[in-house]
């Protein structure tokens, strides 16, 4: 890696005895020695598993749930069903009045998606709770599911979730998160060429080596300290709360050894129950998912689904932009209503156009509920947008670098959103992009700059 | 449940356990003996998080059941350092900023250490083949790899 | 058989912290008697080194070594509250709470070090080293352990300092979707070099060539650790991942790691960092966040390479071998 | 039923057991453990057997009889089998080879079984107390299989004559989009005398390409010699779609890497 200190020298101090330092990093030695604490490195005497019997539909009426032979197993200790759990609400984002809470933290009459949980098993030994898990009876009535997003937005669709009555989260805007800048149509009239380009993308999952998980141990004094490898300790503390119904006061979480997280680990899924097994036996209780759960059951990045449709001049300037986006959400809201909107804020780019409709759904589907990943929001938009600003270069025979350069953003310009651009550095990275890269661009784009408009 | 006998040396010192059958060595050296260093990432030999060193092979412990180790001499990476002074790969792995979250590192190291016992000037090549078991997801593998390299300079800078 | 070669290009900027605002989070500085400095905090470190920058942040601000510096951190009895570690927003939103609890703490120490050295606490800088000396006279100075000691011993003063950052709440108009997502944003530009096997649709990406502006590369070992680490999931995404490769079809989704896609060790792309830094208004020390962004402009560079190569645009994600060679036999026909 | 283990000195023994509800035998482990690990709870009982004919590799007049515990990292490093040594190494990273046995990759299902595509190219005969049966017949019955894999045996191939490839997406260690076993005679001209190809992935165990293997006789190695090969290359097989690759894929690229293959160009 190379620090390029001539970029924006005159304003930033380089005098910092700390700051700027390849200082080691302090966790290191602890990795590298195999000491480091993970939430399961601990071990607690009768602590026990738990393995959660999950939906094997997509979408189906749960007619009646049979524990009893479960319950008889050797080394099972407790069997969990929706009506054991206080507030059986997924509260996620309540807390910063988002919401909604469409979704149960263990299913109650219906299941929506393939592997949502139904009933946790509490046993001696990681076997005896899945040997258990195996014996629960679940008689399913299958319903009709849709996995399209476009056949879900169609009428006559199933609904996935009763809660939304439509598979699509509505924002105080309507249908869509919105913005509209300039006037979008008379953009595209005035256009040497109008480009409209669809793209897709499939969910994505974070993979991190660590799967998520925690430890709960019962304290004696009716608090429970939560080990766990959450992104967010007070997220899922005031969640966890909620959903057992618990003064805060009583919960106590420990983390911030996290053996990655890249965004999933910020739903609040395994914690709650896991403590409400702890407070119903009074045994330590561990519940951390295999990898087939971290893979398949875990939130994924949403696939999403963009259309661009741009204006653009013969001289390389775009006129008109309008984007709609489509984020699926699965089954569950979770955090995709936020990540579909900061795409709303997030369009057309890091380019100043001066006409801009956007369009941000939120759209339900029977898949495996999507959330927060790296880049959320962004990382699929910025695919869309960057090819689409590719093909448009070409479509004018113009070098898609230089093309760039015409349309970045500096500082002042307003954005579709009516924020002046501040601290922008876009056309910096491009003009090193040129020179790293042997991809000569002209001169006039090298002599530009990010701090004042028009060179 | 039928328990048996499991005896072994583990980084030099006997270890004796009364273990179920059917436990794997992961779970035994996790939960019985209390060396975490070996990490539980897949429990299905995908990750490698759980690599330890039997008998001078790599192994993966979520796989090997810990009955089938009796007499062996297993090596794990909480075994590495001697007196306080770190084995020159933990030393590399450290300068090269090889680790982010650290999950991943125990079993990397261990890969690594077998390859350089057997080879101790490593190809790129080797290595790369050396650490293809073990999944990283912070680094993108490149800081790892010039870790070990840099400790295979080490190693035979030191032995000439 | 072909083999052919392209090369793409992606331009990307990244917000930096929650959407919209409205996500504090709380530090607090104390000394120890002997001058080593505690942040307290409730953040959470996934790996990318959060407690170590930290440290730095508060070493720089209070004026002492890193390595006085502990961090106790991802604790709810003791740490106040953080809104979590997410959405680019750890050093940002902690990194300032950091800082503005240790500049309390700072006054408080210089305000003992005035009355042990007899002077005006703002005649008094640190060097850095662990001493306080007098501006201008820096013969008359005095020990940050000295100064620890007198203050929890002699004058009964707390060194010590909260810190609160938020960026406050901002709600879209509805109609036109006014808005202040963010208050900085990181940037980037990538130039990647594929080969493409016409044949076969194998992609293998040659070279990456990554500029990233940062703000501030508070510690650059462990900001190109995430550039580098991001830099290859961006290629993994772009060629490699998905749970559902049939999607919308639910079928045949991995449960491994033989299964879920990612490069392995062979598979390195030759990837060049470079960074820049314009330090943001409000940032720590400058400092935006790196962690996500990094992954990003590589996809599209991908993308744009492959056509460059082999002149089909695969619009979907990822681009696997079987979707370049469904589009190059369309292509042919 | 917790699991439970147990082990016998000979492979007879070890039968005896495996009659026995719910039980299987544990080679290497790859397999068996994993699915205990992810909560297969058919499998209550592992039987394994100690017997040291399962770990002996015994070459001779141009033979070799490796015994089914054989790991793939032995056979990869033993020094008379070097011709087998690409095949053994194309199965996992480091670790899993020194676990997978040989046994153990007859019974892999696709993507896995690399190894048991070399065996099958190779025409090996596949051991158990009952005595040896050709692989095709075992692989064709595997299912139905209860008695305990001894070994395997084979004519070890001239150098020349055996061709191997494995074609994964994630380098070096991916499982496969699929693998190719050829083993190829040519007579003093040039022209195949004598051909057997095997795949993997192009069904939900190893195949033979029958078609394709009489289309190369008396043809030439060249791009025109093999057409009619590569053409036939995809007769009777049903590729399998999985997270790695689709059905549709894995024929469309058959002809290309066995082109490449037979072309020596892989």
């Amino acid at each position: 890696m190379e620090l390029r200190k001539s970029y924006f020298a005159d304003v930033r101090k380089d005098d910092l005895h700390e700051i700027g330092q390849a200082r080691p990093r302090s966790d290191s030695p602890g990795h590298v020695t195999g000491k480091t604490a993970f939430f399961a490195d601990r071990n607690f005497p009768g602590m026990l598993h738990l393995k959660m019997v999950r939906s094997p539909h997509h979408h189906a009426r749960i007619r009646s749930i049979d524990t009893s032979e479960a319950e008889k197993h050797p080394g099972v200790v407790k069997v969990l069903t929706a009506k054991d759990v206080p507030h059986n609400v997924y509260t996620i984002l309540i807390l910063i009045q988002v919401g909604p809470e469409d979704e149960t933290v263990l299913a109650d009459g219906k299941v929506r998606w393939r592997g949502e949980a139904v009933v946790a098993v509490l046993a001696e030994t990681e076997r005896a709770a899945q040997e258990a898990a195996a014996k629960v009876k679940v008689d399913y009535e299958v319903l009709p599911a849709v996995f399209d997003m476009e056949e879900a937005l169609k009428p006559g669709a199933p609904i996935v979730n009763e809660y939304h009555g439509q598979n699509y989260y509505l924002y105080d805007s309507g249908e869509c998160r919105k913005v509209r800048f300039g006037d979008v149509e008379a953009g595209f009239a005035e256009a040497d060429h109008v480009l409209e380009q669809s793209y897709q993308s499939s969910p994505i999952e974070h993979a991190p080596t660590e799967t998520t998980g925690c430890i709960v141990v019962p304290e004696g004094n009716d608090r429970f300290t939560c080990h766990t490898n959450t992104q967010a300790m007070f997220f899922t503390l005031d969640n966890t709360s909620i959903i057992l119904q618990m003064p805060g006061s009583k919960l106590h979480f420990v983390g911030g050894t996290v053996g990655g997280g890249f965004g999933g680990k910020v739903d609040v899924i395994v914690e709650p129950i896991a403590i409400l097994g702890a407070k119903l036996t009074g045994r330590p209780v561990c519940f951390v998912y295999s990898r087939e759960e971290e893979m398949q059951i875990s939130s994924p990045r949403a696939a999403e689904k963009v259309v661009i449709k741009d204006g653009v001049m013969k001289d390389g300037r775009i006129v008109a932009r309008k984007v709609t986006g489509y984020t699926d959400a699965g089954a569950y809201s979770r955090h995709s209503p936020y990540g579909a909107q900061k795409g709303a804020g997030h369009y057309p780019g890091p380019y100043t156009i001066p006409n801009v409709w956007i369009d941000t759904y939120c759209v339900y589907t029977n898949r495996t509920p999507s959330s927060a990943m790296r880049g959320f929001g962004v990382t699929i938009g910025d695919f869309a947008l960057e090819v689409q600003m590719d093909k448009l270069a070409r479509l004018i025979g113009m070098d898609p670098l230089e093309f760039r350069f015409i349309n970045a953003y500096r500082d002042g310009d307003m954005k579709a959103h009516r924020q002046p651009t501040e601290g922008a550095a876009l056309i910096e990275c491009m003009q090193e992009a040129s020179r790293a890269a042997n991809w000569p661009v002209a001169e006039k784009y090298m002599a530009m700059s990010s701090y004042v408009k028009g060179t | 449940m039928a328990k048996v006998p499991v005896q072994f040396t583990l980084n030099g010192s006997e270890k004796a356990e009364f273990i179920d059958s059917g436990t794997t060595l992961l779970n035994a050296l996790r939960d019985k003996i209390g060396d975490t260093s070996p990490k539980g990432g897949c429990h299905q030999g995908t990750c490698g998080a759980c690599s330890v060193i039997i008998d001078g092979e790599l192994r993966l412990s979520c796989l090997t059941l810990a009955e089938t180790c009796n007499g062996a001499a297993i090596t794990t990476t909480s075994g590495l350092a001697e007196g306080g002074v770190l084995h020159p790969l933990q030393r590399a792995f450290l300068d090269a900023f090889a680790t982010q979250c650290g999950f991943c590192t125990p079993g990397m190291i261990m890969a690594a250490k077998v390859l350089l016992d057997h080879t101790p000037n490593p190809s790129r090549d080797e290595v790369v083949e050396a650490l293809s078991g073990n999944i990283c997801r912070c680094t993108g593998y490149e800081p790892i790899i010039q870790a070990v390299l840099t400790a295979a300079r080490a190693n035979s800078q030191n032995a000439a | 058989m072909a083999i052919r070669r392209g090369r793409g290009v992606a331009a990307i900027n990244y917000p930096t912290g929650m959407n919209l605002g409205g996500d504090p989070t709380q530090a607090l500085v104390h000394s120890t008697p002997t001058g080593n400095f505690m942040v307290t905090l409730s953040s959470v470190d996934l790996g990318q080194g959060m407690k170590q920058i930290m440290a730095q942040i508060c070493a720089e601000t209070i004026g002492v070594p890193t390595d006085r510096v502990v961090v106790d951190t991802a604790d709810t009895d003791t740490g106040p509250h953080c809104m979590g570690t997410f959405a680019s927003r750890g050093t940002h939103r902690a990194g300032n709470a950091v800082i503005q609890a240790a500049k309390e703490a700072r006054q408080v120490m210089l305000e003992v070090a005035a009355e042990e050295l007899e002077v005006n606490a703002s005649d008094l800088e640190t060097d850095g080293q662990g001493n306080i000396l007098v501006k201008g006279a820096p013969q008359k100075s005095i020990s940050i352990f000295d100064v620890a000691l007198s203050a929890h011993f002699k004058r009964g003063r707390s060194i010590s300092g909260r810190g609160m950052f938020l960026i406050p709440r901002s709600y879209p108009e509805k109609e036109t979707g006014a808005m202040k997502p963010s208050t900085c944003y990181a940037h980037a530009c990538t130039v990647a070099e594929v080969e493409v096997d016409d044949e076969t649709g194998e992609v293998t990406v040659l070279t990456v060539k990554n500029v990233f502006e940062i703000g501030r590369a508070l510690n650059p070992k462990m900001v190109e650790q995430q550039l580098v680490g991001g830099s290859w999931m961006g290629i993994s995404h772009a060629l490699y991942e998905t749970t559902e490769p049939y999607y919308p079809n639910r079928d045949h989704g991995g449960t491994d790691f033989n299964q879920y896609l990612m490069p392995g060790p062979g598979d390195l792309a030759e990837t060049e960092i470079i960074v820049l830094e314009r330090p943001s208004a409000d940032g720590p020390y400058g400092a935006k966040g790196p962690g996500e962004m990094c992954a990003n402009p590589q996809i599209p560079a991908v993308a744009n390479a492959v056509f460059d190569a082999v002149g089909v645009r695969i619009d979907t994600l990822p681009i696997t071998p079987e979707r370049i060679l469904r589009a190059l036999k369309a292509q042919a026909n | 039923m917790a699991l439970a283990l147990q082990t016998f000195a000979t492979a007879k023994d070890a039968n005896g057991a495996l009659k026995a509800a719910g039980t299987r035998y544990l080679g290497g482990g790859t397999l068996v453990v994993r699915a205990a690990n992810e909560g297969d709870v058919s499998v209550s009982g592992l039987v394994r057997s100690t017997d040291p004919a399962l770990s002996a590799i015994d070459v001779g007049g141009g033979k070799v009889r490796i015994g089914a515990s054989v790991t793939m990292a032995e056979i990869a490093r033993h020094p008379e089998l070097g011709a087998l040594a690409k095949a053994a190494r194309a199965v996992g990273g480091p670790a899993i080879r020194n676990m997978a046995t040989v046994g153990g990759n007859l019974f892999a299902p696709a993507p896995y079984g690399d190894f048991a595509v070399a065996l099958l190219a190779l025409d090996a005969a596949v051991g158990t107390d009952d005595g040896e049966r050709p692989i095709e017949t075992f692989l064709a019955g595997r299912g139905d299989s209860r008695a305990i894999v001894t070994s395997v045996s084979l004519t070890l191939p001239r150098a020349d004559s055996f061709r191997f490839l494995k074609v994964s997406r994630v380098k070096p260690k991916g499982v496969s989009v699929l693998s190719i076993a050829v083993v190829l005679e040519q007579a003093g001209d040039g022209t195949v005398s004598s051909a057997r190809i095997a795949l993997g992935c192009m069904a939900d165990r190893p195949v033979r390409a029958k078609a394709a293997e009489k289309a190369l006789i008396g043809r030439t190695l060249d791009p025109d010699g093999i057409a009619p090969a590569l053409a036939a290359a995809g007769e009777g097989t049903a590729p399998i779609t999985d997270p790695i690759a689709s059905a549709w894929y894995r024929a469309e690229v058959l002809p290309v890497h066995l082109g490449r293959l037979l072309l020596g160009l892989a």
